[in-house]
């Protein structure tokens, strides 16, 4: 029982948390950690239940952004509108794509959504004319306080893992597994492999689009180079999955808060402790590692992931039990 | 029609440089059945090798091809059994862990090099840097041609080394099927090490070649990376006559793309091409020459 | 009408013909045994029949339906299931919800799927391994899952193809149990086996073939008499 | 596996204690909040914006500082990144309370942290990011000292009008937020002169290989050629012009990465008689440019690398930004932007008035300048009175140079 209890409490704590912390910054990076919960459940659908890895998450994240963003600029509308057809647009981009695409497997399909994500990412560059190019699309955020972005961005994350945690335990969840297991064997079970690969990317392109349009709401301000990132969007979501877990409900939600956390952590010098330590202790040394971490920061972020992946290769939920077992020595009972 | 040759000629001698890469890239994706996103970030590696050693001992960057070579042989055998062999042992949702890894490593060395070489952007300048000769009005440059002719001689040598030599046949039939090659007693993991150590090598070759004619920063990885596996697709995994035709194509298309579509279509036209073959051809050329 | 049959099939993989010509009728209710040397065509018709490859010609008809053009997951759904040669356990589920996966293909809600695959485990004998993870069943238990999954199905007609090989004796005599079982059940069963003592115990016809081409077709007793079939299999010495 | 453990014990405390300690430090000094990419691929000149801001702190410290208190950055590093530099400027703003912010380097970082400065009522001092609309949408609290990047073409245009009269034009630009909206803006002046653009064409930064766009550039025959392309890229174009043996009367890049030294040393010969724009350089005249030379030199002695004029926008801006505050009348940001909005100096990168034109509010106008490879050295050419050396024009043919 009281397993089940958890989610329910830290719904709670994550409801209440901007009425506590009031701080601007924490509720900035409580709003990305929403965004990246949404996102990175997106791809855990596709990639983590369905077996269909996307390398190309940004895709469908920048049609979503864009969506909005022209709409708002063109239109002269506000970008909220875009919330509506945000997912909608990420839906139009990945329609066609899964349909062509779903023919090719495993690797193939992965290289494909990359191709995707960069022809999307030169395409809106070249044309200036309408989507002004690396310009970018600048809007003015509608409110000043990040209260309402937090619970818009809070409401997308509990629906989100909510549609996420029914649909796999229902009938296409199922078929979503069946068909990253075995598709053949799915085939002879008589699931319609395209169908249900189509409809898990429909969701995850729906999510992340959706994600994109929060975005461009939020931040006001998006480029190509920005919501087509090869890196700091496609890759971040796969990150955030399978540094929480490939494949469980709550997982990219670990995951999310992790890499948000440690991004930021190394970011700023573990939250300016180093800097702080350097200046009490007046130690040279001491200003020189923290002069050492903020500078090499990226670089401490790829050797955990390089860490993760090799030591924890089912992500902090997936292979909770060998966490537990090593680091706290309880075992559980087998 | 000028405009026409030169841009053949400019094609072609840039396919050279591409064939090069994907060759590494295509053994790699041959026998270890996954995607190198690293392949980029080490070809940088080496041309920061190349940098070093020009610019503080005044080695020549065709020289240095023997110490940027065997080197990054050495880090990729490192890379290999340190890092992505332990990774198939074990058990995970998705393959793709071993695909991660490489993104992770790409991350750090990019973030390596940046650390020791900032973000700054050098150059090799040598004397034969903006060399140039004329065949009529068509130009040449004196470095591409030489690059060319290198990658040339290194992909005949690759190829004799596959069909001819035992390793090379176990590698080839480790490409072609990883069971199979268990079971007619080839040690795969040991192939999978030396195979990596090579593909490196050949795309440390393709770096060096690259650096007198264009500069070295630490993010220019990425866009390699994304050119290998095109040619990659192109070509046919594991296929290094492919691994050729798709250099070449690419390059040819990236030009003739650029001249008559406009420059900023050059990714394009390779990424539209890439996904063309993934659907209409898949298995790339290899299907076609069944090499 | 037939109640099942194939007429003629040709399959060509690039220039070689896998099977050419194979023509054969089921009647509703009969164990219909398929057997022929290695590489001789079987598992290749399996795959024609239940549309993993579309025949290069001939027709396919369940029920006087032409079904050679459908996809695998329609021809499950009008009723032909099957199981695979290398068996195909969806590993990282448990063995109820590789047959909760599978029934899904007849209801809707969980509870009903749920209820479905029960009955499927228990009438497989299947029910002490239920919550076991399908990648970490014993050989026997993954050719039994097989069955069972392609059991929750609800087919009419079940393509086995080789449920038997690798399994030991005592696990050979409850396979046979259970085939009978399925087949009192009221299901037909075309089946492909190389153990020959299993397919002429439980078959009540029996198709033999030869690179891709029909070599005999009759009672157990009949075939085992058949000289082309004894040549087929033992080569022309021991004719 | 004792260690793992201890060791996560110890994470954890670290973090713990990384929290608590942003709340506990007095406030003797008054904080001055710089965003720049001090990482990532921008990094090089976050670097020479970093060191130009701490060569001007300390100047003005060991003058006594502000008010009596002494001047104390803090910088975050943003990567280069919009939503990282967003967070960095929400962060100085509410946890580090920091009265007024500065720096931005990329126009996407400071595109998305204005809105953030304008909303939380904190003034940002921009000193380089140069998008054009973040100075045309009425943030209140948003400043910039840098011209906007349209902007940077009026000496090139000038000296089109008065000496190099030329017929025809080819405009090359990279992909990037600077080479689209520069090239947009020369075009226009280049429709204004009556020059016909026979050509206008992107690329993306990084090519290996200009000549397809380059041999198109020589089938048109252009009188110029002008480039907007950071430093390699114009590199590789300048020389693979050689190689093609391409002859317009003159070559011009639009700011950026034509007066870098790295453009010089990687391009060598070829980049004799090139020019381009510039927003500042050394030998500016002390009447309105007061201690440019002085910076350059101090710059070089202490650090020993060169500098350029995105050093000399943030060794202005940290003037700029003092004088602010001494003259504010408390160290709310309300009269901190007051103060800014009053700003009428002269600094090292010339003379600094937030001033409201045509869309514009805030922003800063000045001169630019014209310069060309001459001899290895970069020389002032135009405007004539500032000129340190005549402009060699029309530029001679590939074939005729030595």
């Amino acid at each position: 029982m009281k397993k089940r209890l958890y989610p329910l409490i830290l719904l709670a704590v994550l409801a209440g948390f901007p009425l506590v912390v009031e701080d601007n910054y924490y509720q900035h990076l409580m709003i990305l950690f929403l965004m990246w919960v949404v996102i990175g459940s997106a791809w855990n659908m596709i990639a983590g239940y369905t077996g269909q890895v996307s390398f190309g998450d940004a895709a469908f994240f920048g049609s979503g952004a864009y969506a909005a963003g022209l709409l708002a600029h063109h239109l002269h509308v506000s970008a909220w509108w875009g919330m509506a057809i945000g997912g909608l647009a990420a839906l139009a981009v990945g329609f066609p794509f899964g349909w062509i695409c779903f023919r090719l497997r495993g690797a193939y399909f992965a290289l494909a959504t990359l191709a995707l994500n960069e022809v999307l990412r030169h395409g809106t560059t070249i044309a200036e004319s309408f989507t002004r190019g690396m310009l970018g699309i600048m809007i003015m955020p509608t409110f000043v306080s990040k209260v309402p972005y937090y619970y818009i961005a809070l409401g997308m994350a509990v629906v989100s893992v909510l549609s996420v945690r029914l649909l796999i335990r229902s009938k296409p969840g199922y078929y979503f597994v069946s068909i990253r297991e075995d598709q053949d064997a799915a085939e002879s079970l008589g699931i319609d492999t395209h169908f249900y690969k189509m409809l898990s990317l429909a969701f995850a392109a729906f999510w992340t689009g959706m994600a994109g349009s929060l975005y461009m709401n939020y931040m006001g301000f998006i480029d190509p180079h920005v919501v087509f990132s090869l890196h700091d969007i496609s890759i971040m979501a796969i990150l955030v999955g399978i540094v929480g877990g490939v494949g469980t409900v709550y997982g990219p939600t670990v995951g999310a808060f992790i890499m948000v956390a440690v991004q930021e952590m190394f970011r700023s010098g573990f939250f300016g402790l180093f800097k702080f330590l350097a200046e009490t202790t007046g130690s040279e040394s001491v200003r020189a590692l923290a002069d050492v971490l903020t500078k090499g920061h990226v670089l401490g972020f790829g050797l955990l992931v390089v860490l993760v992946i090799l030591v924890l290769p089912n992500g902090i939920v997936g292979d909770w039990d060998k966490i537990k077992k090593k680091v706290f020595r309880i075992h559980s009972p087998a | 029609m000028d405009v026409f040759l030169q841009i053949l000629v400019a094609g072609f001698l840039k396919g050279g440089l591409y064939a090069l890469i994907g060759i590494g890239m295509t053994l790699i994706m041959g026998v270890m059945g996954i995607i190198n996103l690293a392949h980029g970030q080490l070809m940088m590696v080496a041309m920061y090798v190349t940098f070093v050693l020009h610019s503080f001992f005044g080695v020549d960057p065709y020289l240095s091809l023997f110490v940027a070579m065997p080197a990054l042989f050495l880090l990729g055998v490192v890379i290999q059994k340190y890092l992505l062999n332990p990774l198939i042992k074990a058990e995970t949702i998705l393959p793709e862990n071993q695909v991660l890894m490489t993104v992770g490593i790409g991350m750090v060395l990019t973030e390596v090099i940046r650390f020791i070489f900032k973000s700054d952007y050098k150059s090799v300048t040598t004397s034969y840097t903006g060399a140039t000769f004329f065949l009529g009005s068509i130009s040449f440059s004196w470095a591409l041609v030489v690059a060319f002719g290198i990658a040339v001689a290194f992909t005949v040598a690759m190829f004799f080394f596959l069909i001819k030599t035992d390793l090379g046949r176990s590698i080839r039939a480790t490409a072609q099927d990883k069971d199979a090659a268990i079971l007619m007693g080839v040690n795969t993991r040991r192939i999978t090490v030396i195979t990596f150590g090579l593909g490196t090598a050949l795309v440390a070759c393709a770096g060096t070649l690259l650096v007198p004619v264009y500069y070295v920063f630490p993010d220019l990885g990425g866009p390699f990376t994304a050119k290998a596996f095109i040619i990659t697709i192109l070509g046919g995994l594991g296929s290094t006559v492919g691994a050729i035709f798709g250099g070449v194509t690419l390059g040819l298309a990236e030009s003739l793309g650029a001249t008559y579509l406009g420059m900023e279509y050059e990714d394009i036209v390779g990424l539209t091409i890439f996904v063309l073959v993934l659907l209409f051809l898949p298995g790339g050329f290899k299907r076609l020459t069944k090499v | 009408m037939a109640y099942f049959k194939v007429e003629s099939l040709v399959k060509y993989f690039g220039g070689l013909a896998a099977v050419n010509g194979v023509s054969f009728e089921v009647a509703k209710g009969e164990i219909f045994g398929l057997i022929g040397p290695n590489g001789s065509g079987k598992t290749t018709t399996f795959n024609m029949i239940s549309g993993y490859h579309r025949p290069t010609s001939g027709r396919v008809i369940f029920k006087g339906r032409e079904i050679h053009h459908l996809k695998t997951y329609k021809i499950c759904k009008l009723g032909i299931g099957r199981t695979f040669q290398v068996v195909k356990p969806l590993g990282r589920m448990s063995v109820l919800d590789n047959v909760i996966a599978a029934a899904f293909s007849r209801v809707n809600t969980m509870a009903e799927a749920r209820e479905l695959a029960q009955k499927s485990i228990e009438f497989c004998g299947l029910s002490h391994v239920r919550d076991v993870l399908a990648k970490s069943l014993p050989i026997a238990g993954r050719k039994r899952l097989e069955i069972t999954r392609a059991m929750a199905t609800q087919p009419e007609l079940l393509l086995l193809d080789e449920t038997a090989a690798g399994l030991n004796p005592t696990e050979l005599i409850e396979a046979i149990d259970l085939i009978k079982k399925i087949r009192d059940n009221g299901t037909t069963i075309v089946i492909i086996e190389h153990i020959m003592h299993v397919i002429m115990t439980i078959s009540d016809r029996i198709h033999a073939i030869n690179f891709g081409q029909t070599i005999a077709e009759g009672t157990p007793v009949e075939v085992a008499r058949n000289q082309a079939v004894i040549e087929a299999y033992l080569g022309t010495d021991y004719a | 596996m004792r260690i793992v453990r201890k060791g996560l014990i110890g994470i954890f405390v670290l973090v713990m204690a990384s929290f608590l300690c942003g709340a506990a430090s007095a406030a003797e000094p008054i904080k001055v909040g710089v965003v720049l990419p001090l990482t990532g691929s921008m990094a090089k000149f976050g670097e020479i914006e970093r060191r130009s801001f701490e060569m001007a702190l300390e100047e003005i410290n060991a003058k006594g500082g502000v008010k009596g208190r002494k001047i104390e950055l803090v910088f975050e590093d943003d990567t280069g990144k919009p939503d990282v530099g967003r967070s960095a400027v929400e962060k100085l703003i509410s946890r580090d309370k920091v009265p007024v912010v500065t720096g931005g380097y990329s126009s996407a970082v400071v595109a998305a942290a204005a809105p953030v400065a304008h909303q939380l009522k904190v003034p940002f001092v921009i000193c380089t990011g140069a998008a054009d609309d973040v100075t045309e949408k009425g943030y209140e609290y948003v400043f910039r000292i840098n011209p906007t990047a349209s902007e940077y073409p009026e000496a090139t245009k000038s000296f089109l009008k008065g000496v190099a009269k030329v017929k025809t034009a080819v405009i090359l630009y990279e992909n990037t937020q600077f080479g689209q909206s520069s090239s947009k803006a020369f075009e226009e002046d280049c429709k204004e002169l009556g020059i016909q653009v026979l050509m206008k064409e992107g690329y993306s930064a990084g090519a290996i290989d200009f000549k397809p766009l380059l041999t198109n550039v020589k089938a048109k025959n252009p009188d110029l050629i002008y480039m907007v392309s950071y430093v390699l890229d114009a590199s590789l174009l300048i020389r693979q012009a050689k190689e093609l043996d391409i002859n317009p009367k003159l070559f011009v890049g639009g700011a950026a990465g034509f007066t870098l030294p790295e453009f010089q040393m990687s391009a060598g010969p070829a980049a004799e008689y090139v020019f381009s724009a510039t927003l500042w350089t050394p030998n500016l005249r002390d009447k309105d440019y007061p201690g440019a030379k002085k910076y350059f030199d101090n710059f070089r002695a202490r650090y020993k690398s060169d500098t350029e004029y995105h050093g000399a926008e943030a060794y202005a801006s940290m003037y700029v930004v003092a004088d602010a505050l001494k003259r504010t009348k408390s160290f709310t940001p309300k009269d901190v932007r007051d103060a800014l909005a009053a700003t009428n100096m002269k600094t090292a990168f010339g003379p600094v008035k937030f001033i409201s034109y045509g869309k514009k509010t805030q922003q800063n106008k000045l001169p630019t300048y014209l310069v060309q490879w001459q001899d290895g050295k970069l020389e002032t050419v135009w405007p004539k009175d500032v000129a340190t050396k005549k402009a060699l024009y029309p530029t001679p043919k590939w074939s005729a140079r030595k």
